[in-house]
């Protein structure tokens, strides 16, 4: 009976559209590793590695918002989970090596997952926000009050720069750390996060992540055991939360409790639902978008809040899971159907 | 908020950096040939200032002020002229701090890309500082720090070369409270409460250490803190107010200490503590915003003092500050618009101390080396920097009604002034070393 | 019939508070034939089916699944061994598609749950199994298509055809023709039985129409109150007197 | 440790007093937040946000109403009557306008316009009043004219014990509204099966308004009533945001009983918390919503409807 595939036309379509998009895919990777080069533009670079760091954990968020359904306002604790745990990783065990911090402050991060994940494994919807809000919250709290003399409270830790396989690179000066160096690890870090995203999310594991969306009674009685891959998916979310936030650490140099604090968590969400959280690059574009409208509002007028509050409200009413992203594509599909009928 | 998005000029800074020319670092810039690197004559344009502070939250208390203080002097320098009669100062740029630590440091990143500002200025929280500085410093951009305390902000990063502080380090209010209390009668026990971030731990800590040194036998029997911007302290002051100590200690400050006050004198605590010290930094606006609630048993003050009523008839420049501050906004100089203006004195002194060692107007790093070790008249007298760190005095005064000043409301009196070497650590001592080891007068 | 029963319930039994909705039933079931259950508003059917399921935990008694306990099993591992139910309101997944929707059952029913790198679009075990069950189904036209814009007797299809994807040994339907317009009832209902007889799949199905209980039943389970009224052959339970009492005259 | 002299009678009724005080703030920010999430299914975050802009209307008010008048009773009545009115015809227009379309959408999806409406009303707050702390002044500041009056051998302050009455009113007042008004059993009806009620003819729009406005205006008050003896500072907003949530979260969504007994758990723990054990007081709210979450969901009397 297996003779089938020829008929599903699409998938030689798929194919060829993939390329495309790969190829794409490849122009922008090449143009922005070689962008620091080119201009010499320390501020645009900075702010590219700023957008890629809250990228990927855009991206990583959306894993539970928009694969598993599930809103949480909790995320600042993974990507605060992974800049604290560069910190002390650094300052207080002593590994200096970028790749071994980041690879801990994932599995950190993926830990934090797993207990959130099982402590919400049975809410649903608000319940669930507010439950990993508050979980969250603890979380600061603790960062807050120093508790363990880990955090030295809202004053912050400031964070040395990690070498790169044994190689003293921390000792560069900063400027070409950060722009000849750091900026192209995220880059890399960012590009591999959308790979392996990109295979994860539409592998059997992503359509059982879907599955639960959709319908978890459904799933459970389709044989899937709902509970252990709702928590899978707060642990990989969480993971690649926490990557950004460890890589989003060196950038910035000084760590304070506020990245566990729920407006971090409102920002992220912020940024996911702005790009589309129905949509695979949506966060991407939504991390991007993000952080330029506040860096232009802030150019602007002192009432930035204002600006991002509006422009909040109307995705939300309007664009809804589709964010800018999905708007643009809808937009382009239109376009392409137009012509088609001309 | 940034009002100017300057026209991008070449990349001057970063490429330096880039191509790994190395500063030299310090006061030995001063004294070598330093022919290529410096600029001919004076600038034709303005010197340009982007003033960091707080336009938002709680803590845009201190930035109006450090901001009124600012504007009102830099229209009196570029009356005279400018810098040196020369340069007129022109402030061309304000971030807000409230918009968080990110947006700070990529500011201060775009800031130095263009090229098209002279020195950072001001800056109010701690937290924000130590991120700040070290990324102001990273990219050679000129940072004059007035407001934060944190006394970790050279001892981390010694290194710096492109940032001075013209405040005292909380070190000064804390250990000057400590010999305020030194010659106290009559006290056996005391309550802290300060604001739970390092602030007001470091305050707690550093007060706690040395009156253990200089008077063991006073018992610290509870240390309270409170949430930076508490509206409601009805719990702390119940609790405080049970233990009748013989003496307070706080280091609130701005708002909190106005909230913390009126809602004790509420609560009738100050009628069950002996002596209240209060440390944060308390000025002018705060006694306004109180009315008529000060209670008259406590001690105002802290690092410097910044009281309009201090000296104010003996200093003549004092005299004109707060007089023209009056004028021009309706109310007296807090704490925020004295540093500012410390700062602004010391950024003076440091030019023209450039300009005749060198002959030349300086190069950001050479002002930044000049300002080292320099010492400016303040109210208190003589503000000195220790390297690029000032050390100050304390000064703490009573409240009183009685005043010839136009204003209904308490200001400050009966002074006690405690010199700068007594509440300052050496230079080259790590500060909280130097409390452990502090000792009796 | 085949000798040993695949799913039996002992004195099955559920309160909620002070009211029993089931009430000591024990009944048996065979993978290789079509058992109706009938009752009354209220008799207890769907909380039954419930039970079996484990969607709701029993107050007393016992669930055997061929030939183990299975009464305080999960409900996945209970679909896992074979035992699978569908809605009465189809439980589908909106925002997917069709071919979507099959293909989750099929690797479900696998457990490939847990594989991380293969696009499911490229696995081509389960591509050419779903097409074959979307066939069987006469749904490959809808294949593309989003669930939540299908006409009802879709979705309803997609529902059991997804319950058939898991290859199970015996399943529940609640009112599998419900929502269906009543010239397509007959169709659905053949479809059905069709694919159970040619997969050896026993079905139990809860319904109120009793022409469909008599055309498609081998036997006949008549629940009321909560309790077994009548389990019988189609004859003997539709000529009893006490469920023409209770039940067919009662109007259902 | 605990010092003897706490545990004294003078101070657990100290404690007391200011734990009921906060937990009458603490109903006045939340009851709305839970009544129109439970009658008319908006879960709206910028609820709270209200709290404080009647704080800021409020400090505004007393501040420039020193020409007028310094009777006690007007200010109070400022306080209590005129301020909340204010807000209730604000609250109508923006009903009609800002929030009539997040009635339509998931509440997911609410959850997040909302915070946008926080953000939006932050920077409306610092356009009028500025960002620096505003207290009011000593003259027309009922909290410091009242002042304080002796109880069983402690100072009870006057206007506080006065905001506590105001709330134990307030509270008796919805009750009464929902068991004995026409409109409040249409409400409850509503909180039961919306379409239902719509079916059968009744203008449920105008329902929606007056519910809406009614809980935005108590929350106002509550603001009006907090700032004489606190100060006005932007960020109020943000902690009654959490502060209502964890309370109708603990009490159970859409319960008025729960909303009074999870203010009075929450004002207790925040009392005796910060007397006690101050280091965690805050960690104890978040951490008695997250066993309230996984335990019983529904919060401690959310299954009960609006009133029972």
């Amino acid at each position: 009976m297996s003779t089938r595939l020829p008929t599903f036309g699409n998938v030689g379509l798929a194919e060829t559209l993939q390329n495309r998009r790969l190829l794409a895919g490849i122009v922008v990777f090449v143009v922005l590793a070689l962008y620091p080069a080119m201009t010499l533009n320390a501020y645009h670079t900075r702010l590219l590695t700023w957008i890629m760091c809250f990228a990927i954990a855009a991206m990583g968020f959306n894993i539970v918002l928009g694969y598993t359904g599930l809103l949480s306002f909790g995320h600042a604790a993974f990507f605060g989970t992974g800049m604290y745990t560069v910190v002390l990783v650094m300052g207080r065990v002593g590994i200096t090596d970028l790749v071994a911090v980041m690879v801990i402050a994932m599995v950190v991060s993926g830990l934090v997952g797993a207990i959130i994940g099982v402590l919400t494994v049975k809410t649903h919807e608000i319940y669930f926000a507010l439950l990993t809000l508050a979980l969250a919250q603890l979380l600061y709290i603790l960062a807050v009050r120093d508790i363990g003399g880990l955090t030295r409270g809202t004053d912050g830790i400031g964070v040395t720069r990690p070498d790169f396989f044994g190689i003293p690179i921390s000792e560069l000066p900063a400027q070409i750390y950060l722009l000849g160096f750091y900026y192209h690890v995220v880059l890399v870090a960012l590009a591999a996060t959308i790979v392996l995203l990109w295979f994860v999310l539409r592998s059997p594991f992503g359509l059982t992540l879907k599955m639960i969306r959709e319908n978890e009674t459904r799933a459970e009685m389709t044989g899937v055991p709902v509970l252990r891959y709702r928590v899978y998916s707060m642990i990989l979310s969480a993971m690649v939360v926490g990557l950004g936030g460890a890589l989003y650490a060196v950038l910035i140099g000084h760590i304070t409790p506020e990245y566990l604090d729920w407006t971090m968590s409102g920002e992220i969400v912020f940024m996911a639902l702005l790009g589309g959280i129905g949509t695979f690059f949506g966060p991407v574009v939504g991390a991007g978008g993000f952080i330029l409208l506040q860096e232009l509002a802030l150019s602007y007028t002192e009432y930035w809040h204002f600006t991002m509050g509006l422009v909040l409200f109307i995705v939300v009413l309007t664009l809804r899971e589709n964010g800018i992203w999905g708007g643009a594509k809808t937009l382009v599909e239109r376009l392409n159907d137009r012509r088609g009928e001309q | 908020m940034r009002k100017s998005r300057l026209s991008r000029r070449t990349y001057l800074k970063g490429a330096a950096a880039l191509s790994g020319v190395s500063m030299t670092a310090g006061c030995a810039l001063l004294d070598e040939d330093l022919g290529q690197e410096t600029i001919e004559g004076i600038p034709d344009e303005p010197f340009r200032i982007a003033q960091i502070l707080f336009e938002s939250g709680p803590a845009a208390f201190y930035g109006e002020q450090a901001m009124n203080a600012t504007d009102m002097l830099v229209d009196q320098i570029n009356a005279e002229g400018g810098l040196l009669g020369e340069r007129e100062i022109e402030i061309v740029d304000r971030l807000d701090e409230g918009a968080g630590l990110d947006s700070l440091i990529s500011d201060v990143q775009a800031i130095a890309q263009e090229g098209e500002v002279d020195m950072l200025f001001s800056i109010i929280s701690s937290a924000h500082v130590l991120g700040v500085a070290p990324a102001a410093n990273d990219q050679q951009m000129p940072f004059l720090v007035t407001m934060p305390g944190t006394y970790q902000l050279f001892e981390e990063n010694p290194e710096m070369d492109h940032v001075v502080r013209t405040a005292g380090s909380n070190a000064s209010g804390a250990i000057g409270a400590v010999r305020m209390v030194e010659q106290m009668d009559d006290i056996e026990t005391v309550v802290t409460i300060d604001p739970d971030y390092a602030w007001g731990h470091d305050h707690q800590e550093m007060f706690e250490t040395a009156l253990e040194n200089v008077r063991p036998d006073i018992d610290i029997v509870e240390s309270r803190y409170p949430d930076l911007g508490e509206t409601d302290y009805s719990a702390h002051v119940s609790a405080i107010a049970s233990q009748e100590p013989d003496l307070l200690f706080s280091s609130l400050w701005g708002g909190d200490t106005a909230t913390f006050v009126s809602q004790g004198v509420d609560g009738g605590l100050f009628d069950q503590v002996g002596e209240a010290l209060l440390i944060g930094d308390t000025g002018a606006p705060l006694l306004r915003s109180l009315g008529g609630d000060m209670p008259e048993n406590v001690w105002l003050g802290g690092r410097a003092g910044y009281q309009p009523t201090y000296r104010y008839d003996e200093d003549e420049d004092h005299q004109q500050f707060v007089d023209d501050y009056y004028d021009r906004y309706g109310e007296y100089p807090g704490w925020g618009a004295y540093h500012d203006w410390a700062g602004l004195k010391t950024l003076q002194e440091g030019v023209e101390r450039a300009v005749s060692i060198i002959g030349d107007w300086p190069t950001g790093d050479q002002l930044m080396a000049a300002m080292n070790d320099i010492s400016v008249e303040m109210p208190h007298g003589q503000h000195t920097m220790r390297g690029p760190q000032a050390a100050a005095p304390a000064v703490f005064g009573r409240p009183t009604e009685d005043h010839d000043f136009p204003v209904d409301h308490p200001l400050t009196t009966d002074f006690e002034f405690i010199a700068a070497t007594e509440v300052n650590p050496p230079t080259g001592v790590p500060t909280m070393e130097w409390v452990e080891e502090i000792e009796p007068l | 019939m085949s000798s040993e029963p695949i799913l039996k319930t002992e004195n099955v039994r559920k309160d909620f508070g002070s009211i029993v909705a089931v009430d000591g039933v024990s009944v048996e079931f065979y993978d290789d034939e079509i058992v109706g259950i009938i009752g009354p508003n209220g008799a207890g059917k769907t909380t039954f089916t419930n039970l079996i399921s484990g969607a709701l935990p029993l107050t007393d008694g016992t669930i055997i699944f061929d030939g183990e306990d299975i009464s305080g099993l999960q409900k996945y591992k209970r679909v896992r061994r074979g035992l699978v139910r569908s809605f009465q309101i189809p439980q589908i997944y909106d925002e997917m598609t069709v071919f979507e929707n099959m293909q989750a059952s099929v690797l479900s029913r696998k457990q490939e749950n847990n594989r991380l790198f293969t696009p499911t679009h490229r696995d081509s075990a389960s591509v050419s199994e779903t097409e074959r069950l979307l066939e069987l189904f006469n749904l490959e036209a809808h294949a593309d298509d989003h669930t939540e814009h299908l006409p009802h007797g879709v979705r309803k299809v997609l529902d059991v055809a997804m319950s058939f994807a898991l290859e199970p040994e015996i399943m529940i339907l609640d009112e599998p023709t419900s929502g269906v317009g009543s010239r397509e009832k007959n169709a659905v209902m053949e479809t059905i039985t069709e694919a159970a007889v040619e997969q050896q799949i026993g079905l139990i199905f809860i319904e109120h129409d009793m022409e469909l209980i008599r055309d498609y039943s081998d036997r006949i389970v008549a629940l009321h109150e909560g309790r077994v009224l009548a389990d019988d052959d189609v004859a003997a339970v539709m000529n009893s007197e006490e469920v023409n009492q209770f039940i067919l005259e009662g109007g259902v | 440790m605990i010092p003897e002299t706490l545990l004294g009678q003078p101070f657990v009724l100290g404690h007391t007093f200011n734990g009921l005080y906060f937990a009458a703030l603490l109903f006045f920010a939340s009851v709305g937040l839970t009544l129109v999430f439970g009658i008319l299914n908006l879960l709206n975050m910028a609820h709270a946000a209200f709290y404080g802009l009647g704080a800021y209307i409020a400090v505004w008010t007393l501040n420039n109403i020193g020409d007028i008048t310094t009777t006690m009773v007007a200010l109070l009545l400022v306080l209590v009557i005129v301020i909340p009115l204010a807000v209730f015809v604000l609250a109508a227009a923006l009903d009609k306008t800002v929030f009539a379309p997040l009635y339509e959408i998931e509440p997911v999806y609410q959850l997040l316009a909302t915070f946008g409406v926080i953000l939006m009303l932050d920077d409306i707050i610092k356009y009028l009043w500025g960002a620096t702390p505003i207290s009011v002044d000593a003259a027309t500041n009922p909290s410091r004219q009242l002042g304080t009056i002796d109880l069983l051998g402690s100072s009870v302050s006057v206007y506080r014990s006065f905001v506590i009455l105001i709330a134990v009113c307030c509270a008796v007042g919805l009750y009464l509204m929902f068991v004995k008004t026409k409109i409040g059993k249409i409400s409850q009806a509503m909180s039961e099966d919306y379409e239902m009620v719509q079916m059968l003819g009744i203008n449920v729009t105008r329902v929606r308004v007056l519910i809406f406005s009614l809980s935005i205006a108590i929350a106002a008050l509550g603001g009006a009533l907090f700032v004489p003896f606190a100060v006005a500072t932007p960020a109020v907003t943000l902690e009654y945001v959490l502060l209502s949530f964890a309370v109708i979260v603990i009490g159970g969504l859409g319960s008025l009983k729960g909303v009074v007994v999870a203010s009075l758990i929450i004002g207790m723990v925040r009392s005796f918390g910060i007397a006690y054990v101050p280091a965690i007081e805050l960690a104890i709210v978040f951490a008695l919503m997250v066993v309230v979450i996984i335990a019983k969901p529904e919060g401690l009397f959310g299954d009960e409807g609006v009133v029972e």
